[in-house]
Order: structure tokens, then C-alpha cells, then sequence
């Protein structure tokens, strides 16, 4: 009997192959891989447009193997908003960190989900400004120890970790908005479905569509990337409970 | 009406835009420039164009950014407070080589200060908004004629340098009216293919890509070597001055924009009293035209420079002519009833005529 | 031909109208011209003021600082600009509303215009701007009637074109008063 | 026959694909690629024992493990 | 240890704004300052000061806004794009007096650009981010020890002219670390009273505003001459600059911050080879030590510019020495891998010196 | 039988006796009445401490007798928060319009909500810029004519109008958020009230608390006063109801 | 008596008083004041009419007028 | 005493906490000393270098072109800087991780430690750098022990301050393998 090897794993075809950047353990990577999938799912590496944010993340470009603008620092939205009106038939999406989305870049991502861009955002919450060392981020949880907040988080003076994902979920523009993790395999899994569900929204003009991942940051948390992958589930989620906000294809 | 249209400076911006073939538009109100945008919100749709009101002017500098390297024309405009927010934006697109036009109707600052004329915001056009040392391309028209003209040629100017342009008007050409003779665009033959946009990879057999972000060793200094050595070209090529009666003249007046405007008239009296005097005015700001000055104080060797501010085109004046000669200065800041009027300037070029 | 005039008054009183109109007018007559609103952040209340210039030759500064001629529409103008017309000029103003003149000046052709008074006559108390203008232009002669009439047409927003009959009545009305007026005799 | 190849460019150590692995046959070891990082490792014998699942390669956030598996062709 | 602490340029810059009593810091990270943000974030509760991260650099200046406004001593800090955004934010402070802090550690541009040390945010700087044509007072410390000080001495400039001042450093300053020796701060005893401030009319009979808009007839002018006065007052009172060797030099060399870091070891080695050269180092870049050029070059008139940039401070050198020396420049924009060595400047100045 | 003469409605007296630059029917009028009122009625003008904005209402301090900043367009959140933290015994109010708030100021709104500063927030939302002269606004209604939205506004391309309150009612640090209208007697009594609360909620440092007010642009909406003074509840309110979203002194 | 004083300074003459006037005391004059805007005006009979309800002075935006009630004396 | 040298490797190596060491111990001496590094963006992975100079007079410049020792810790920093230090300088570098030199240098005293394997022998293997300082110091003498052990006091943040004992001896044992190396003897 003539036995034939099978791949059942590979590396999706839009990433290159390139050894990144990020630290061991960060959950970047993973979501990168999830993103590419997609992209290669869809079969729309040729008109895909990549809008790169400032995070870790900055050298996107590196990775994928599709054009892609870097817009600065929070304005990733409003940089795909001008590249999606010139190319209406390009699939936009950008790559976002919670310092970049969720603070400078407030104003952007609520009015680009509010007029309904049709473009894919995939915002991966780390709680935690990377790039630059571990800072607080909007979405630091309370108490949470970082380089600007040495004492932990204070609530009342630096206000509660903002919910992106119900956030977006409320705007009239929002097609799609939802938030997963990618800390198991099984979350794997399902973040890869929720990513190509984004990203068949915004190819079939359902407006705006937002996934928010939880993802870990072991340098900047100051854990292995054991310890750090187990917070998400421990800490994290516990406030940013995941789940669907917002489906407009699905009626309620 | 003899092929003559009557047209307010900010609409004649916008129509030359228009007509260059400027079909994405992003912006945010502040006067003295609603115009522009306003014409846009209305023309745009109607030449399968694309207009739209930002959130802010940070947001709709990175929508210019977008569309810019997606390889549209677009443009945006503002005033004061609206550019100094733009300053991130236009370095980022100067950095990652994103051509697009940007208007500038000056007001009077600092801060919210007021609607009328202005030129104070020379400096931050021509030396520096933005961090990082990046240059724009300044045209400085002085009639609704020229702001059509200009706004086409910006276009231009931008496809052609990779670069972001500035159009650096005020709100006294913004606001009048006057006549204006519209013509057709032809797109020059030499202008280069942009097969570096963004636009999904396509067939391509590698990605676009636009960035400033240069981490590599010796990356960044030869992309800013790259950068100066394309503002040295554009300064070869490109410098536009209008002048006239230098030939004898005994005093020169500079000035640009506006204050060129009201000078004109000024000049004209003074000629009416018998005096020599003969008028440079830059039309591209940056580059600046210094070869113009630098010949004709060579002949005649003291130049009053008048302008909207404090003095600050003066200092491009003084570098251009360096050891020669002798440069005066008269500005007013602008602001509420505070326009000087010919009759002012004719005072002053009696003054500097005289000693 | 050549002119400079200031045009002054309440912002509702469609002073920028009649600046556009002038200068519109001109141009179709083939002049050079220039128009220049001063505005205010408050495109509501306040005054409004404008410089119209014609003029053969090409037109430097659209602002000047001694106008030949004013239009000034109520005391507040008047307050304002009266002491800035150039000696020789034409002060024509709205005596509906100015009750009196800041200084006394001799070397001024004065002409009141109870305006109010007659766009109330002539059925429309919004047409006070182009009673003022029809005035001018028959005083001056810096621009023809029929260019102002024929400006309406491209000045007017659509929404206001059903008004032009009534414009254009104004406009007459005004010429009449300094055609048959002593005072406009100056 | 290798069910599951690391790829020791990529591999940065970081144990997420050992965790994951329901067979537990991968550690991290001694051995330091190019850039210093550590490898993860599985042994010959342990491949053999694979099921193929590729639960390790879902986790790994270098996409440094690809995964195969036999197939009796018919 | 002899009472010299081991501190790192960011850090000393805080520690400085700390001891001259600032107690209101607000700022959003970016490299290569974020210790700045880090160690006010640790330091500030321990003097009962407060620290805030804002959610954006334009956030971040409007707070210091509100904060100087209302009173008190405060501080933010950024480099690059974040002050670029800070522009509009600095132009209001300027227009309606308020005073403060501002610390750039520059880093190469534009856009993103890089992280390493640059200087190429002089223009930014001193001629003017923002709209309007304002000014800001600026220090360019060159060591960890002057960030300290002009640390401190920024805080009684602001309040003195009640203005924004902003402290000029860049990537090498801010990241090095080296001796530092503390010292407790003296209030001035002449720095007036804040009677202007916003805290609630209380028993005033007056309520206090602190604004920019000014459209009444001639009130935006006449505030753009006081400013203006005021700024010529800052050139008078408040120039600051250090000279070595002057006199006798053959070549007058002139730098700023890490330039003149670097520059200062190639003169050192230039002069072990022989060679006749003086240095002058501008402390203050705004108002710029004009006369100290001038009356140097009436010497020696031959000058080298080193910047890390493609040429900008150098225009103030020419403008400054006018019609009698030769101006020469030598600048690298900057960017990974680009910092130039004292070596290299030998080379130059062994070049210059000959020719 | 003597007869005295009583007063039954006066001018505050933190209102100096300045006729407005308003507008005839504007409601930015009777707003500055009621938050005039609200600082009378706890007697904090001596610590109360005004941000204008950017917006017809930029002149504040002509009408205000108390000290005022100025602030940038969109950024009276951001000044507030330097003043408050400066002086926290301080009463700070901001007064802005829909362009300012909801637009360019989106992020340091949200922001401040979310850090809970303690202060107090006036929001006139006249969908429309008026000091501009008319362009449209993120509150313009949908179909709305104006300056640069000349076909009306067109949802598909510039979005639904935001709703703010409703948006500030689900941030940590909100502890009050209302809106309503001033177009009715009842409602402007029942606006004074609301007004008066968020003051109180401030004095009582009970969190950030947020008024937003529909009000009337006559002149940007090409209405007369009343048409203009009709169009609040004929047309607004449909879309934005009135009521409070969030008040953290009442139990649910 | 007078019951509502009506401020000519601060009349824009915008008609919200005398819509919402429940007695429609008010109306809108042909009277200008210095900045050009109709007055809003009340005869002294109807000033009679008035109950102090003060409704039309809550509405109006100008804060233009005032409003005062007889009371007796003790 | 003056001196100034190059330090590189890995991020994980702690090149930047030596660095910090040696200035510091310097300046406990009564030196100058500036410590500069060269960082990137992402503080993880990648490579790691800085400059530190130790003088008694005023120290200028805190980089520099060429150094009279380089201290190099994996390969990637040998094929970087080898050929940048002084002819007559001094390379200590860790022969654990590097295999080859780019280049044949008669001009340099060369001194190959095996600072890996001597990590694992003394329990720790991320003393690497602990060791080729202490190895520096011994060879130059341009600080003492004794200041680099006072110096981690100061340097170390106080969760490592637990670590102290088995840095000392990590110094320790680098300045002996100087001590009693012969290839150290150059
Ligand atoms: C205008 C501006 N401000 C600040 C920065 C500095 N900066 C770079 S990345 C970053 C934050 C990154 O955090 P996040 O978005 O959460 O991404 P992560 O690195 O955590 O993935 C900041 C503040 C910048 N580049 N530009
Ligand atoms: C940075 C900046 N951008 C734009 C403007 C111009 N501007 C002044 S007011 C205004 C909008 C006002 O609208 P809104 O906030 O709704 O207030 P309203 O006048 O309607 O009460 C704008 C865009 C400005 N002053 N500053
Ligand atoms: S710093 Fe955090 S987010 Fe950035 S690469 Fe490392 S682990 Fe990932
Ligand atoms: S998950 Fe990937 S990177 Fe991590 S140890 Fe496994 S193979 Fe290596
Ligand atoms: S494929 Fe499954 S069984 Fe095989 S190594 Fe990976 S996780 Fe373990
Ligand atoms: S424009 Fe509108 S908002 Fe502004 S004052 Fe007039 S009516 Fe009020
Ligand atoms: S509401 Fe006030 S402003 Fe309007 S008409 Fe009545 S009194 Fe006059
Ligand atoms: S107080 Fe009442 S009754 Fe009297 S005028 Fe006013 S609304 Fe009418
Ligand atoms: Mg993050
Ligand atoms: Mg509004």
C-alpha cells in the first residue's frame, strides 16, 4: 500500500517567508498568520491593501506580501479611508495596536466606523503601549503595573479600561464588530473564522467590520511567554469578555 | 461676458484643481476657506469625483496621505490652526514621497487669532511645519487668476516630485472676487508613470509599499540625501518670479501674495511721483528665487521688503543676496482693520526711496 | 472708466450683495474689477463692509484706504467710514437710518437716501441694497443699468432669481432718486 | 517519517507550541539559532508518535512549525 | 560619589523641571523620550505633583494648556511627529501667554523616520511649527548636566515672559547617561506674580480670560507687536551662549547640542594637531547669539557649521554675520548608523581650515 | 391694601449685561441662561472656571462673569482636565458645540469621559457648524442639506449621525449623561434642571458629567427663529431622544 | 404696572416670547433697535392681561425679559 | 586614566547593563564617564550595543569612531565591529558564540573567552556579560573591581539586587581568566 505525505499545515501563501521581529511568545505573529489566511481565503492578495499602524506591528510590510501605506501613529483609519475611496474594489484593512486605536487614534477609528468605510480593522489589544517600552494603554486593566503607571493603574485618575469592540458595536456605520483571543488552540481557531468573516463583510460591502484580539505582550508584561499567554484568559477576558457586538448580517 | 468669469479666489483654487484633474477632496470648515470645500462638496460628484468632510484636519491630511499614495490627485485645505495640525501628516508624506496639494488661506495667528488677510505662516511653510527637516513646494499667487493657474500646476508639481505641495494664499485673495479667464488643462507629456502607488499588488511581482519608517543601517540618511537632492532639482528647475522695472530702478520692492497685491498699487503711485522703483515677487516661495535678487541688487543695491508679518520672507531675501546689499523691512501682523492700504506703502517707499 | 467704493452696513442688508453686483456689473462691461468682502466670524448680525474697485487697467490692491465714493447704510457705517472718503468724493447714504453725520465736511458731495422709506414704497424692505446701488451707478456712471441688471442673473443664488423683477425695479428706483433729486444735485 | 518540521529559522522558543501539543511531545531545548534564541525540539521517536492535530503549529506565533501527515493513496 | 549622580539625559531634564517645582507633567510616549513620561510617572506623587498620560500628544499639549493657564508649573515632552502635533497646541500657548515647558528630543524624520539622534527639528523650533509667526524661547542643552540646568532655568523663562519655552534635545542626549551634579533651585526673586491666572474670579473684581481670538478693530495687531516687543525684549535679556578660543582662531567652528558634543572632540583633536580653532556653541537658539557671531567673525571670518541635519541653524549664522564671513557647512541628517564620529568632523575641519 | 412689586424672573447674576452677538432665535442664548443659572444656584462663581471653545459660542467670557480659557477647537476637554487638576477644588465647565465635540474634539472627549474627570460638560448640538457658516456637522441628520452636503446628507458616504450622550453614557468614568432640548418652556425648565444636576454631580465629584442640548441654528439652517425653534422636536428629536442614559446616583 | 420689562438692547425680535406666550400678549414691532432687530413689543392693556407666568422670558434666548408679579403686603 | 570602548550582542545578553557598569564604576572612582547606547526599536530580539568612555577631563564626544577595545559577545557584533577598533586596541570577545573573525588583525590584541560555557560552569548562564567586564577590567585597568562591584548597587533595579553575590562572582572569575589566560597575555 503506497503511502503519500499530506501537508496539513503551511505557511499561508501572502506571508512571506520572513522571521519576524516580535519578541518569543507574542501574540502578533499569530495574528498576522490568522490575517494572511483570510487574504489567501478570499483569494484577494492582488487587490489587498495593508494599512500599517505605529506598534510593534510598524514593519507589517515585512511580512506580507501585498502593498501596504504606514500611516502615522492612530491614523491608520482615516490613511484607509483615502486609499479605499481611489480604489473601491481594493480590500483595505488595517492592523492596529491599543495604544494606537484606542488613545491618539480615538477620533479616527470612530468616525471611520461611523461612515461605514468598508474596510476590515483588526485591532489586537496587548493592554500595553509595546513599541515603546510598556506604557499604559487605554486598555490597561486596573491596577495593572506599567512603565507610566508604576503604582498600577488608578482608576480615578486614569479612568477604566476602554471596551473598543461594544464601543464600535454602537456606531451606525458598523457592520461587524467582535472581540476573540488567541491564546488556546481551539481560540486559534475561532479567531481565524471571526478575521475571514471581518474581512468577507467588508468584500461583500457590509460595512465597517472590527475585530479586536486579545494578544499577549511577554516583554512588556514582564512574564515568559508561558505566563503571559495564561494572563490572557486570567486577566484579561474577565474584563473584555469576548464575543459577537455587533452582526448586521445576522438579524437579532 | 467675453469668456470672463467673475469668480471668488478660493472657488478659482478649486476649479483649477478641478481641472487638473484633482478628483479627491478631504477636509474640515474653517474660514477663511469654507470655499473651497463647499465647491468641492458640490463639483466633486458631478465629475465622478469624491468629496469629503473629515472628522478634523489630522484626519483629513491622512486621508490626502491615502488616496495621495493610492495614486489619486487630491487636496485638502485649511488656515492656521487647521495646517499647524496638519504638520504630522505633511512630514509623513514628504518622508514616504506622497504627492497631493495642500491650500493654505492664511489667517492671522497666534493661536485662534482672527479671519482677515495674513502672512505669518510663511515660516512654517517654507522652513518647517513638520519635524524633520522635509521641505514642500510653496507656490505664492497673488490674483484669482493665479490661484487657478497655480492650483493646476501644483498638480504637477507633486506627480511630478513625489512630493506634497503647498498653495500658500490668505484670506484677503480667498475672499475677493475678480475676473478670470479659465482654460483647459493639458497634462504635461513628461510627467513621470506612477508604478509605485499602492493599489492591491496586482500582477506586480513585488509590492508596493509607502513609508517613512528607514531602521536599517545608513537607510534613513541616504533617503534624506535622496530628499535634498530632489528639493536641489526642484530649486534648479523650478523657481518662478515675476518682476518688473528692475532695469534703473533705485529701490526694489519684494513681496509676495497679498502684500504684493497692495503694493502693486503703491508702486504704481510711487512710479506716478516720479520714482524709480522696480518690483520683485516670488511666485514659488520655496524655492525660493534668490538668483532674482541676487542679480538685481547688483545693480540696485536696496530692496524693501514688505510682507503680512512680522518679517519673515525677509530672511530668505537677505540669505539670497548675502553680501550686497542693503534690505529693509515693513510688515504689519494682520488682523481686524489692520490691512495696510496702498496708501500706507506708498509712504514707505517714499521713506526707503529717500535715504 | 475707474472707481473705488466702501459699501457699509447691518449684515441683513445684503451689502455684499450689491459689491458682487457692482463689481459683476463691470465686468461685463468688459472693465477690470475687483470685489473684497470684509466678514465677520458671525456671518449673522454685526456689520458688513466691502471695497469694490473698477478699472480699465489691470487692478492692483482690491483695498484701499480713501474710497472716492461710500455707500453707507446705517448711523453705525456712517460712524465709521464717513471721515475716510477722499476729499472730492460721494458720501451717498441711507438717511433712513443715519441721523446724523459725525463731522461736517464741505468737500464731500453728500447725497441722503431715505431708503428705507422707499423700499417700503416700493413694497420690499429688503431691497434697500440695490436702491443704493441704482443710485450710485446713475451718479457715477462707473458702471451702466443694464450690466447691473444683467449681473443679477449670474450674482442671484437660484433659490432668489424670482426677486430679480423686483431688483430690477429697485435699481431703477434708485437711478430715479438722484436723476430728479435736488439733493443728489451736488 | 517527520510529521511536524520546525523551522529553526523562525523558532524563538517560546513554548507556546510545546503547551499546546495534547501529546506533549515537544520541549524546549538547549540548542540557540542564529539569533539566540533557544529551539524548540521534538525527538525522532516522537514524531512518530504525532497525530498530526497541528495544534502546535496553530499556536506558534512564528509559524515555525509545518505540519503533515500520511495518507494511504488509493 | 562625591555627590555627582550617574543619570541618563531624559531623566535629568525631569529631574531639573521637578526641583524648579514643576508639578504638572502631561505627555504621551514616544521614543526616544519615554523616560521622561516614565520617571515623572514615578517621581511626580512622591513631591505631590501629578502625572498624566494623555491619549494623544495634541491631548497632552491642550492639558499643559489648561494647566499653565490655570497656574501652574508643567511640563510635556515628545519628539518628532508628537510635537509636530503639539504645533497647534504651542501656537495658542504663545498667542494667549501661557507659559511652559516643552522638551524635544529630537529623532530623525521626517514621517517616522528613526530613533537616533538628529537635529533636524531646528527649523521647527525656532522659526515656527505652528501658525502665526510666533516664537518660542529655546534651550539646546549639550550634556546631561545642562538638561538639568536649563532644565530648571526653562521654568523661569516661561513664567518671567509668560511663554512657552522649549528645551531642544535629541536621541544621543537624552539616551546617554553621565555625571551629574545636583543642586537646589533658587526662585528668582524679581519673576512676577501670576495675577493673570484662571482659578476662579474669586474675590477679584475682575474675571480673569486667557485667550487667542482677538477680532475687535486693531486688537490682533496691536497683541502681535506686544508679542513682538516681547520677543525682542527675549533677545536682549535672555541670549546665552558658550565661546571657546575665539581669539586668535583661524577657524571659527559652531554647533549645537550633540553636535557640538561630538564637534567638541574634533576640535580637541584639531587643535593637538595645531590648528588655530575657536568654537561657538549657542545655548539659546532662540533669541540666537547673533552679536557673538558677528563680533567673532569681524576676527575670523571663516565659520563651519556642524549640524545633524541637511542644513539649518546655518541660515541664522548667515544672517547673523551678514556681509562679513565666509559661512560653510558640513550636516548629516541622521538616522541608524549615521551618527557622525569625532573623526569625521577632524576630517572636515582639517579641510575647512586649510581651504 | 399696599401692593409690592416682585420679581419673578431675572437675569442671573453671573450673566453680564451684554447683548449677545447671537443670532435672533438662537439657542445658545438660553443655554448660557441656564448654565448661568446652575452656577448662581450652587453659588460657585468665585471658583468656577469656563472653557470656551471653537464655535459660535467662542465668545463665552463676553457673557460670563467668570475666568475663562480658551480653547483650541475640540480640545476644551483636554484644557478642562489641566485646569481641574490644578485647581480640584475648582468648578470647570466646558461649553461646545457638535462640530467641536463630536468631531475634531471625539478623542479628548471620549478621553476625559473615561478618565472620569470631575467637571462638567455642555454640549449644544445644533447639527451643524454655525460659526462656519453651515457645513455639516457628525449630528447632521441624514438628508440634512448644508454647506457640504449640498445633496443632503448621504449615509452611505458620510455616515449616521453620532449620538453622543449615548456614547458617553457607556464610559467608565461617565457618572451622568442626559440630553435635551430647549425649544418649549416645560423643556427649557426641565434643561435648567439637568444642567443644575451636572453641576452638582461635578461639586459632589460624582464623575464626569455630560449635557447635550438640541438646539437651533436659524441662520445655518435658512429657517426663521420659530421654523428653526419647530425643527427641534419635528425633526431631531426622532433621532436623538431625549432622556437620561446614565446617572450614577440612581440605582437601576 | 409693568409685569414684563422688555430689554431693546438685547431684543433680536426673534418671535420665541410671543409664541410662547399662553395669552399672546407679544408681537414683533416694525421698531428697530441699534443693531438693526425688530422689537418685540407689548401694549400697556395687555401688560394688564399678563399673569407673570414668565414663560415668555424662559424661552428667549437674549434673555431680554423680565418679569415681575404685584404682590400684596402683608 | 582614559579609555573608551565598544560593547555588542544579542539584546538578552545585558550588553547595556555592563555598559552602564563600567560607566558608573568609573565615575565612583572620581573619573568621567559617558555611557551612550545604540537601541532599537523593539527592545527585544535583535542586537545591542553601546559606547562607553571613561576620561578625566571633560568628556566631548560620547560616540566614536573608532574604539580602542571592543568587547563582542556573539558573532553578528564580531562581523560588525571587529574592523572598526584602533589598530594597537584590544578585542575580548566571547568565542562561545563566535566562530570565526571576519578578518586577519596582527594590529590587536585579541582575547577569545569562552564566556558561555563559563556562564554554565558558574551556575549561570546569563553572566555572560558579567564575565567579559570583569575580563576588561583586568586586562585594562582602566577601572577597578572593586568600583564595578560598588557600581551594582547602583545600576542593578532592586528585584536584581538579589543577583549581586553571583555577579561579583562572575567579575570575579573574568578578571582571572585575564589573570591566567595565556591567550589573554598579548
Ligand atoms: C505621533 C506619535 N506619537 C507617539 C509615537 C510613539 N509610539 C510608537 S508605537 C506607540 C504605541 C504602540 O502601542 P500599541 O499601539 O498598543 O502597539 P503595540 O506595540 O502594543 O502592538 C507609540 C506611542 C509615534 N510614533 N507617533
Ligand atoms: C483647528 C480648527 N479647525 C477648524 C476651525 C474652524 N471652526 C471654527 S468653529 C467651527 C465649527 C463650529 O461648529 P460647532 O462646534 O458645531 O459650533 P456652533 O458654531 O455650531 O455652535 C470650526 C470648524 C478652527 N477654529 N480650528
Ligand atoms: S514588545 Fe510586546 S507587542 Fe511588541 S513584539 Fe514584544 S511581545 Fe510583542
Ligand atoms: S511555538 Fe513556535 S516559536 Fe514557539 S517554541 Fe514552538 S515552534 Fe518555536
Ligand atoms: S501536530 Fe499535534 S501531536 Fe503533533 S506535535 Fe503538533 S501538537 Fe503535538
Ligand atoms: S450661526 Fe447658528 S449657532 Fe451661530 S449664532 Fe447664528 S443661529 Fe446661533
Ligand atoms: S424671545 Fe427675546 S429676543 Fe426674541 S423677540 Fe422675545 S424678547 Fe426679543
Ligand atoms: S409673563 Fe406670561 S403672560 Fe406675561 S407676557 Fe410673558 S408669557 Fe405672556
Ligand atoms: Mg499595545
Ligand atoms: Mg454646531
Amino acid at each position: 500500500m503506497a503511502v503519500s505525505v499530506q501537508p496539513v499545515f503551511e505557511r499561508p501563501k501572502v506571508l512571506k517567508t520572513t522571521a519576524t521581529h516580535y519578541c518569543a511568545g507574542c501574540h502578533h505573529g499569530i495574528v498576522h498568520r490568522l490575517v494572511a489566511e483570510a487574504i489567501d481565503h478570499f483569494g484577494v492578495q492582488d487587490r489587498t491593501i495593508g494599512i500599517g499602524s505605529v506598534g510593534c506591528s510598524v514593519l507589517l510590510y515585512e511580512y506580507f506580501d501585498i502593498d501596504v501605506v504606514e500611516a502615522p501613529h492612530g491614523r491608520a483609519p482615516a490613511v484607509g479611508t483615502g486609499v479605499k475611496r481611489v480604489h473601491p474594489d481594493s480590500v483595505v484593512f488595517t492592523y492596529q495596536g491599543d495604544g494606537d486605536l484606542a488613545a491618539i487614534g480615538t477620533a479616527e477609528i470612530i468616525h471611520a466606523a461611523n461612515r461605514g468605510e468598508l474596510m476590515t480593522v483588526i485591532f489586537l489589544n496587548n493592554t500595553t503601549y509595546g513599541m515603546t517600552g510598556g506604557q499604559m494603554a487605554p486598555t490597561t486593566l486596573p491596577g495593572q503595573v506599567t512603565t507610566t503607571s508604576p503604582y498600577g493603574r488608578d482608576v480615578k485618575v486614569e479612568g477604566y479600561p476602554i471596551r473598543m469592540a461594544e464601543l464600535i458595536a454602537m456606531l451606525g456605520g458598523t457592520g461587524f464588530s467582535a472581540r476573540v483571543a488567541v491564546d488556546t488552540p481551539q481560540r486559534v481557531l475561532e479567531a481565524g473564522k471571526t478575521i475571514r468573516k471581518a474581512f468577507g463583510m467588508q468584500i461583500e460591502k457590509q460595512g465597517f467590520a472590527f475585530v479586536e484580539v486579545l494578544g499577549a505582550c511577554p516583554t512588556n508584561w514582564g512574564m515568559s511567554a508561558l505566563e503571559a499567554n495564561a494572563r490572557v484568559s486570567g486577566e484579561m477576558m474577565g474584563y473584555f469578555p469576548l464575543g459577537v457586538y455587533k452582526d448586521i448580517t445576522v438579524s437579532a | 461676458m467675453n469668456n470672463r468669469l467673475f469668480v471668488k479666489g478660493n472657488e478659482a483654487v478649486a476649479m483649477g484643481a478641478i481641472e487638473a484633474g484633482c478628483r479627491y477632496y478631504f477636509g474640515y470648515p474653517i474660514t477663511p476657506q469654507n470655499d473651497i470645500p463647499e465647491y468641492m462638496s458640490r463639483e466633486m460628484p458631478k465629475v465622478g469625483g469624491f468629496f469629503l468632510q473629515a472628522e478634523s484636519e489630522v484626519a483629513a491630511i491622512n486621508m490626502v496621505l491615502g488616496a495621495g499614495a493610492a495614486g489619486g490627485r487630491v487636496m485638502t485645505s485649511s488656515s492656521g490652526p487647521g495646517i499647524s495640525l496638519k504638520a504630522e501628516g505633511m512630514s509623513f508624506m514628504a518622508g514616504s514621497e506622497v504627492p497631493a496639494v495642500i491650500v493654505n488661506m492664511q489667517r492671522p495667528g497666534p493661536g485662534l487669532g482672527g479671519i482677515d488677510a495674513s502672512q505669518a505662516d510663511y515660516f512654517q511653510a517654507v522652513k518647517g511645519a513638520g519635524h524633520g527637516g522635509y521641505r514642500l513646494i510653496v507656490l505664492a499667487p497673488w490674483s484669482v487668476q493665479e490661484l487657478y493657474d497655480l492650483g493646476m500646476l501644483a498638480f504637477d508639481l507633486a506627480d511630478r516630485y513625489r512630493t506634497p505641495v503647498m498653495i500658500l494664499g490668505d484670506a484677503m485673495l480667498g475672499q475677493m472676487k475678480e475676473a478670470l479667464i479659465p482654460h483647459s488643462y493639458h497634462r504635461p507629456a513628461d510627467l513621470p508613470e506612477k508604478d509605485w502607488v499602492v493599489c492591491g499588488k496586482g500582477r506586480r511581482n513585488h509590492a508596493n509599499v509607502v513609508k517613512s519608517l528607514m531602521l536599517k543601517d545608513g537607510e534613513l540618511e541616504a533617503h534624506n540625501w535622496h530628499l535634498h537632492a530632489k528639493y536641489d532639482l526642484i530649486k534648479q528647475r523650478e523657481t518662478r518670479c515675476a518682476t518688473d522695472n528692475l532695469d534703473g530702478a533705485e529701490l526694489l520692492v519684494t513681496a509676495f501674495g497679498c502684500a504684493a497685491r497692495i503694493a502693486r498699487t503703491a508702486i504704481d503711485m510711487a512710479r506716478g511721483e516720479g520714482m524709480k522703483v522696480g518690483m520683485i515677487r516670488p511666485v514659488t516661495v520655496f524655492p525660493f528665487p534668490s538668483e532674482v535678487y541676487l542679480q538685481a541688487t547688483a545693480r540696485t543695491p536696496k530692496v524693501l521688503c514688505i510682507e503680512l508679518n512680522n518679517g519673515q520672507m525677509v530672511e530668505d531675501v537677505r540669505l539670497s543676496v548675502d553680501r550686497q546689499a542693503d534690505v529693509r523691512f515693513y510688515g504689519r501682523p494682520g488682523g481686524t482693520g489692520s490691512l495696510p492700504t496702498p496708501e500706507e506703502l506708498l509712504e514707505q517707499i517714499r521713506k526707503h526711496y529717500k535715504d | 472708466m475707474s472707481d473705488n467704493v466702501f459699501m457699509a452696513g447691518y449684515g441683513g442688508q445684503g451689502i455684499l450683495v450689491i459689491g458682487n453686483l457692482l463689481a459683476c456689473g463691470a465686468i461685463l462691461e468688459g472693465h477690470n474689477a475687483s470685489y473684497f468682502p470684509a466678514y465677520g466670524p458671525e456671518k449673522r448680525g454685526g456689520s458688513a463692509m466691502c471695497t469694490v474697485i473698477v478699472a480699465d487697467s489691470e487692478i492692483g490692491s482690491p483695498v484701499i484706504g480713501r474710497p472716492r465714493v461710500a455707500l453707507l447704510l446705517n448711523q453705525i457705517a456712517m460712524d465709521k467710514y464717513f471721515s475716510q472718503i477722499k476729499p472730492g468724493g460721494i458720501c451717498l447714504y441711507n438717511s433712513s437710518l443715519v441721523d446724523h453725520l459725525p463731522s461736517q465736511r464741505d468737500d464731500l458731495c453728500l447725497i441722503a437716501m431715505p431708503a428705507n422709506e422707499m423700499a417700503y414704497e416700493i413694497g420690499n424692505p429688503r431691497l434697500v441694497n440695490m436702491l443704493m446701488l441704482g443710485a450710485y451707478a446713475e451718479k457715477t456712471g462707473a458702471v451702466r443699468l443694464a450690466s447691473l441688471k444683467a449681473g443679477l442673473e449670474l450674482i442671484l443664488p437660484e433659490r432668489n432669481k424670482r426677486f430679480i423683477p423686483a431688483n430690477v425695479e429697485a435699481l431703477d428706483r434708485g437711478a430715479a432718486f438722484v436723476r430728479d433729486s435736488v439733493a443728489a444735485a451736488c | 517519517m517527520k510529521k511536524i518540521v520546525i523551522d529553526e529559522e523562525f523558532c524563538k522558543g517560546c513554548g507556546l507550541c510545546a503547551e499546546a501539543c495534547p501529546k506533549k511531545l515537544l520541549s524546549v531545548g538547549k540548542k540557540l539559532n542564529k539569533q539566540g534564541y533557544p529551539l524548540v525540539e521534538i525527538s525522532d521517536e516522537d514524531q512518530d508518535k504525532c497525530v498530526s492535530c497541528a495544534l502546535c503549529a496553530r499556536v506558534c506565533p512564528d509559524v515555525a512549525i509545518r505540519v503533515y501527515r500520511q495518507k494511504k493513496a488509493q
